[in-house]
């Protein structure tokens, strides 16, 4: 027998006892009562009547450095990171939007060089952003956006990069992260990105 | 006395003949399934109970003869008609119970959801390739050689190749499809095709193939841009 | 209507009652929390436990069960206060005694409800804490600070109460009563607060935002601020008095089946005239409010507004399509059953009207309630060319829908009308003109909803979600906006012609309340479903994700079983709480 | 008595929500199936394969035998295999004639196709899904979202005279099982082919093998290659190359079952109860 069957029986022994108690019973609360579970049992009747459809949670995915062999794998573990983990799309979005709250990010993988991007996520605060929320003239604002390699986000590198891969890549451009970037778990990482040092002078590249 | 009791009765045949016969028979109809049938008729019936209780008096008309009729006091000739009632709903109420522990005929329905939600990394995503006569060219180009076999040359859904699936491919002409959906969502249709749907899709039943194995993404997009523009449709937007 | 939606938000509502055993939990969470703080610093927690279970029951079952009838009993709590202010200002402007002794009567219920729902609070508390580790770190890591905020409400709400219902009597005249009135204010304001505090941590798990550097009180005001609180405020505070008015409705209901004189029949047959008059007040503007809701989730975020509206739950629409329906119905069935039972001779008069607004309710609600995929079996698939129908297709989509729900308010606006006004006759030089520019309006409302909803089909999605649809809501907004001070201007100067009979109204009626009750309550729960489910995986959604073994959501038939059985128990409870509160009335009437 | 009827009204609007209800929980089917019979046969459209018990041994050598106009004909579209590269975009087989038979222990399925000329490499295929888990229809595809199962594949090549008994978790994968437990035999004549599978309704190797429950539907897709050469002499339609169909049901009918007879006197013994509690209340209340 299956779940569903068994539920209509529940549900049909729950409405035939509240038409039971109509019949028989003459106290007028367990008469409502029985009204109440009738009414309940059709409504569950009915539930069960629709197409019955549980929504599984799909198979959490794991940054597997093995399975990554070119930029365009790296770009589609990107846009995963970008609508999820990283959080990026709670804010920005890509092409014009009325519910965004950031920058639209559409062709910014063309605008900025993806030194600028990578300083942009660690370094929020090094450049001065204009606070595209105000009207009028622009006015020089901290940064409200996190640092995305600290909590709570706390992007590993490797997914940084993959993230910039997937900004270029929906910018129409050639990726220029390539996979040898990737640090491999376990081992020492390699020297540090000259990048994430370079201080706040990274300019944007207009294009 | 039938008076009160007949009309009610007539007008749920009315409305059971009209959905059964007539909705059907209408240009471009097509046989409406026994579930709405009996919505429509259930909305019938509370409709008739509901005009019927509104007053004492409408009640008792309407209650009157099928409590006489019920309980067999002065119906004359309707005695055996009565007995026939009472006998035929515990028959009626058993064959329901037969027929539905009984082993259906019926392979089970199918509930398949057309168009579910995408996977939230393509939500957001919006068509890079600038929207050129030239990029739309391009496009429908594509479309012939790639998703015409199925979809048709004329966007409805009706290629040469379509006739074997079921589901059947989709008729994009048809305003319920592309038009209410977004650019974005055609995008991870067609890249992750048949197989990339949630369970509600049932991806095991499409034969959308997966094209981002065959096709570059820009060939997609422009795809996109060539079905619209081919099916006299627009995408959904939000600004 | 109400939802149960995170757990979070339920969580300190807690001890709504008892302030002392409510911070105490709270500054248990708070120090439960401190640990992951440290740990949160720079290393991922080493292998804290995430979850733990119960046997045979499952975690999330018992937390459903248990969350559902605190939020229930919430809104039970805060829509009893605004039902029973309202009846009081009605008292007090009109001098109509018995509209106090009802406000009384229901105020009185508010210390055990309290009391009650504190209870399944704490005990939703332990849950959460016991069983979503994970989660409640996380959440309160962020909401800190509005667990202090939500403290101190707590208090002054708790004092407001004391003073509202100690004082009645005593606060009877001039300035006293005007004071109590405002202490009836107050504990409104205050409640509404309450409600807004927790619908924050519910709304953020629903829909965050990003958390930048900051003071812990910065970080807590942003994530309070997301982007569906203020949808999901208005839309709660709205249901608490619809739901407010409807158990109100029920309760007479089942005290006039079992009136024993007719004195009491009078008194319950006209409370249920009330509450089924409120509870009706707030259901015509509840639609605008959940298309609000919706709107901003489909702005918010798309994926989540087509899991809803077109994915896996598009058939939970459908139900609550039936439900409102059945709800539309049973509420108009009331009216029209109030005029012809209370108001001798005015049946054959109004029979028409009565008939002509029942078809167009029932048409609507066909069209509302045909789903655009359909339940069909594979032969009537095939013939249909899929699973939706070539013609009636067309009534599957969003533009159908939200005309005739539209229409719908209308009509059940024009028959609140109607009844407002039988038995009475204005006597006014311009009721005339008056009347036929209220009944144009109406027409011309009607027409132009549909105009713009058959329109819609014709144009670009976003034109009819921002124009049509807009129009449309402001359409109908502006006619009861117009009709209904218009209306009460002209009954200002009318006389009555015929005196309303208390105490005749058939048992159907009062059965019709009672189901004009489950409706609502089952409505909170469905939308609980509905809010809990679209987060799909996640605790909070494309932050936390939920990795339990109760990561899923059940299939709606499933899930309807355990509605039905929130909605059984609720019942059960309030059925207690009104036993209580009502036991030494009878103790004193049996004296006497 | 008006007051009576207050019992009775809500008594009476259930019972009748009672009997709409079983019917909403299980729509007739009896009327559908009469329907699709009478169809002519060229327009006809199935879902399902339905195979009826016979007492006697089944015809499973035997393509032409008399006994197999015993079972209903289903009729089945195929299209090319479009899925997966190596398409083709036409394909000769356009339409599918299928019956089948069992006799509690076998089961025997015929295809029966038109294709105008004889070759070496004509071949079928008739695939199933194994266990519980759904598979796609192409070979069991991997799917995104939702994790698949294996399929079940018997496969017929006229030059081997014989079947193959196969599974497959995605193109690529296909495997010759160890065990083999389907037999096939096929005849042409007059530009059709007819051919004959047939295997134990269950065998032992229930992670590979489809297990057929008599009563109960399982998913069967099909599949038609024409081994014909073209100028070059390639073959017209090899591997991927073929005409497929969708999923659709397949079932081996249940002896009859008698336990649906219990249920109902069951509900007829209720119902009567029923009617007479009802009927006595109101005489009750009309006498009151």
């Amino acid at each position: 027998m299956s779940e569903v069957v068994k539920l209509q029986l529940i549900g049909l022994a729950v409405v035939g006892s509240g038409a039971l108690i109509l019949l028989l019973v003459r106290a007028q609360f367990v008469r409502v009562i029985g009204f109440v579970a009738i009414v309940l049992g059709l409504f569950t009747l009915t539930a069960l009547s629709v197409p019955q459809m549980a929504s599984l949670p799909p198979v959490e995915e794991k940054f597997d450095i093995a399975t990554v062999k070119t930029p365009t794998d790296m770009a589609t573990i990107g846009q995963k990171i970008f609508f999820s983990k990283g959080q990026c799309a709670l804010c920005h979005t890509i092409g014009p939007s009325e519910s965004a709250r950031c920058p639209d990010l559409k062709g910014i993988g063309a605008k900025l060089s993806r030194e600028f991007l990578f300083e942009s996520l660690t370094q929020p605060q090094a450049y001065i952003y204009l606070d595209y929320r105000h009207g009028g003239q622009p006015k020089e604002y901290p940064a409200r956006m996190p640092y995305i390699n600290k909590n709570p986000i706390g992007l590993s590198k490797n997914e940084i990069l993959s993230v910039i891969a997937f900004l270029q890549q929906m910018s129409g451009e050639p990726i220029s992260v390539s996979v040898a970037e990737l640090e491999v778990p376990g081992q020492a990482p390699a020297a540090p990105v000259k990048v994430a040092q370079s201080g706040p002078v990274a300019v944007a590249q207009a294009h | 006395m039938g008076g009160s009791l007949l009309k009610p009765v007539i007008l749920i045949g009315i409305v059971y003949a009209i959905l059964k016969f007539v909705v059907p028979n209408i240009p471009g109809s097509a046989p409406l399934p026994a579930s709405l049938i009996f919505l429509y008729l259930m909305l019938t019936t509370s409709g008739i109970v509901i005009f019927a209780t509104l007053s004492g008096e409408s009640k008792d008309a309407f209650w009157n003869p099928i409590q006489r009729f019920m309980t067999g006091e002065n119906i004359g000739g309707l005695q055996v008609l009565r007995y026939g009632v009472l006998l035929l709903f515990p028959l009626m109420v058993g064959w329901q119970t037969y027929s539905s522990t009984a082993t259906s005929d019926a392979p089970p329905s199918e509930n398949r959801t057309i168009h579910p939600a995408p996977p939230g990394e393509y939500t957001g995503l919006s068509n890079p390739v600038p929207k050129t006569p030239d990029t739309i060219q391009q496009g429908k180009g594509f479309y012939a050689a790639f998703c015409s076999p199925c979809h048709g040359g004329n966007f409805d859904g009706k290629g040469p190749a379509a006739r074997g699936f079921n589901p059947p491919p989709a008729n994009f002409s048809d305003p319920t499809t592309i038009a209410m959906l977004q650019e974005s969502y055609l995008f991870w249709r067609i890249k992750k095709g048949g197989v990339g749907l949630p369970i509600e899709g049932m991806p095991w039943k499409s034969a959308m193939p997966r094209w981002e194995v065959e096709l570059p993404d820009e060939w997609i997009w422009k795809i996109i841009m060539g079905e619209y523009d081919g099916a006299h449709q627009a995408p959904r937007t939000w600004e | 209507m109400q939802q149960q939606g995170g757990w979070f938000q339920r969580l300190l509502q807690a001890g709504r009652g008892h302030g002392g055993m409510f911070s105490a939990l709270l500054w248990a969470v708070g120090l439960l929390s401190l640990p992951a703080l440290a740990f949160g610093a720079d290393v991922a927690p080493a292998a804290a436990t995430e979850y733990r279970d119960i046997p045979y029951i499952g975690s999330r079952n018992l937390v459903w069960v248990v969350a559902q009838l605190h939020l229930l009993l919430a809104g039970f709590v805060l829509g009893v206060p605004i039902f029973a202010w309202l009846c009081e200002v009605v008292a007090w402007k009109t001098g109509e005694k018995r509209y106090d002794k009802l406000a009384k009567e229901f105020t009185k219920l508010l210390t055990s409800a309290y009391a009650t729902t504190a209870l399944f609070g704490g005990i939703l508390l332990f849950l959460l804490i016991s069983f979503y580790p994970k989660l409640m770190n996380y959440l309160t890591d962020i909401f800190f600070p509005s667990f202090i905020v939500y403290c101190l409400l707590f208090l002054v709400e708790t004092m407001t109460l004391y003073l509202y219902w100690y004082g009645w009597d005593a606060m009877q005249d001039g300035h006293k009563k005007t004071f109590h009135i405002f202490l009836g204010f107050m504990l409104n304001f205050f409640a509404f607060f309450i409600m807004i505090v927790p619908n924050s941590w519910a709304t953020f798990q629903a829909s965050p935002v990003v958390l930048a550097e900051g003071s812990d009180i910065a970080r807590a005001w942003a994530a309070t601020w997301n982007p569906t609180w203020w949808p999901v405020n208005i839309h709660r505070l709205i249901a608490n008095v619809v739901l407010g008015g409807y158990i109100c409705g029920a309760y007479a209901g089942i005290r006039y089946l079992s009136a024993r004189n007719a004195e009491e029949r009078d008194h319950y047959d006209w409370m249920g005239y009330v509450g089924n008059f409120i509870g009706v007040f707030g259901l015509l503007p509840l639609p605008f409010a959940g298309y609000w809701l919706m709107r901003e989730i489909y702005q918010y975020n798309q994926q989540m507004g087509i899991t809803l509206m077109g994915g896996f739950l598009s058939w939970l629409f459908i139900l609550q399509a039936m439900l409102i329906g059945v709800l539309f119905l049973g509420s108009n069935y009331y009216f029209w059953l109030g005029i012809t039972y209370r108001i001798p001779g005015s049946e054959l008069k109004y029979r028409k009207s009565m008939l002509s607004m029942l078809i167009i309710l029932l048409l609507c609600l066909g069209v509302w309630m045909t789903p655009h995929s359909l339940v069909a079996s594979l032969e009537e698939a095939r013939k249909m060319g899929g699973t939706h129908h070539p013609l009636l297709g067309v009534f599957g989509v969003m533009s159908a829908k939200m005309t005739v729900s539209n229409l719908m308010i209308l009509v059940t606006f024009m028959s609140f009308i109607m009844y407002w006004r039988a038995g009475k006759e204005e006597t006014a030089g311009w009721a005339k003109a008056a009347k036929a520019l209220m009944s144009a309006l109406l027409v011309l409302a009607g027409i132009a909803v549909v105009v713009l909803g058959v329109w819609g089909y014709f144009v670009p999605a976003i034109i009819r979600i921002n124009y049509f649809s807009t129009s449309q809501v402001m359409i109908v907004l502006f006619v009861m906006l117009t009709i209904t001070p218009l209306t009460a201007l002209l009954l200002k100067s009318a006389k009555t012609t015929t005196e309303m009979v208390w105490g005749k109204m058939p048992p159907r009626a009062g059965y019709a309340l009672v189901l004009n009750a489950i409706m609502v309550i089952l409505l909170m729960t469905l939308m609980g479903y509905a809010r809990s489910s679209s987060r799909v995986h996640w605790h909070v959604y494309g932050v936390l994700r939920d990795s339990s073994q109760y990561a899923f959501s059940p299939a709606l038939g499933y899930a309807a079983g355990i509605m039905a059985l929130n909605t059984f128990l609720f019942c059960m409870i309030v059925a207690f709480i009104f036993w209580v509160a009502t036991m030494s009335d009878k103790a004193k009437a049996s004296h006497s | 008595m008006t007051q009576r009827l207050n019992y009775i009204v809500p008594t009476v609007a259930v019972g009748a929500w009672l009997a709409m209800e079983l019917l909403a929980v299980q729509p007739g089917s009896a009327e559908e199936k009469s329907a699709a019979t009478v169809q002519a046969e060229s327009t006809l459209q199935s879902v399902s394969v339905s195979a009826p018990m016979v007492k006697g041994a089944l015809p499973v050598d035997d393509p032409n035998a008399a006994v197999w106009s015993s079972a209903t004909l289903a009729r089945f579209p195929m299209s090319p295999q479009v899925h997966w590269p190596n398409r083709i975009l036409e394909a000769t087989v356009r339409d599918l004639n299928v019956r089948a038979l069992h006799d509690g222990t076998n089961v025997a399925i015929l295809l029966e196709y038109t294709d105008p000329t004889e070759d070496p490499d004509d071949a079928a295929a008739i695939q199933f899904m194994v266990g519980d888990k759904k598979a796609h229809f192409a070979h069991g595809q991997p799917m995104a979202q939702v994790e698949g199962g294996p399929v079940n594949i018997w496969f017929w090549k006229n030059k081997d005279g014989k079947a193959l008994d196969m599974n497959a978790k995605g193109f690529g994968t296909l495997k010759v099982q160890t065990h083999q437990d389907v037999k096939a035999k096929g005849a042409y004549a007059n530009g059709t082919w007819k051919v004959v599978f047939t295997r134990p309704l269950s065998t032992e190797h229930a992670d590979e093998d489809t297990q057929i429950a008599q009563g109960g539907f399982v998913n069967i897709a099909f599949a038609v290659w024409d081994g014909k050469k073209d100028a070059s002499g390639e073959l017209k339609e090899k591997g991927s190359q073929k005409a497929v169909s969708s999923w659709w049901y397949f079932r081996a009918e249940a002896p009859p079952d008698y336990s649906g007879y219990y249920y109902a006197l069951l509900a007829v013994g209720l119902a009567l109860g029923f009617q007479f509690v009802l009927i006595r209340k109101l005489k009750k209340g009309q006498s009151a």
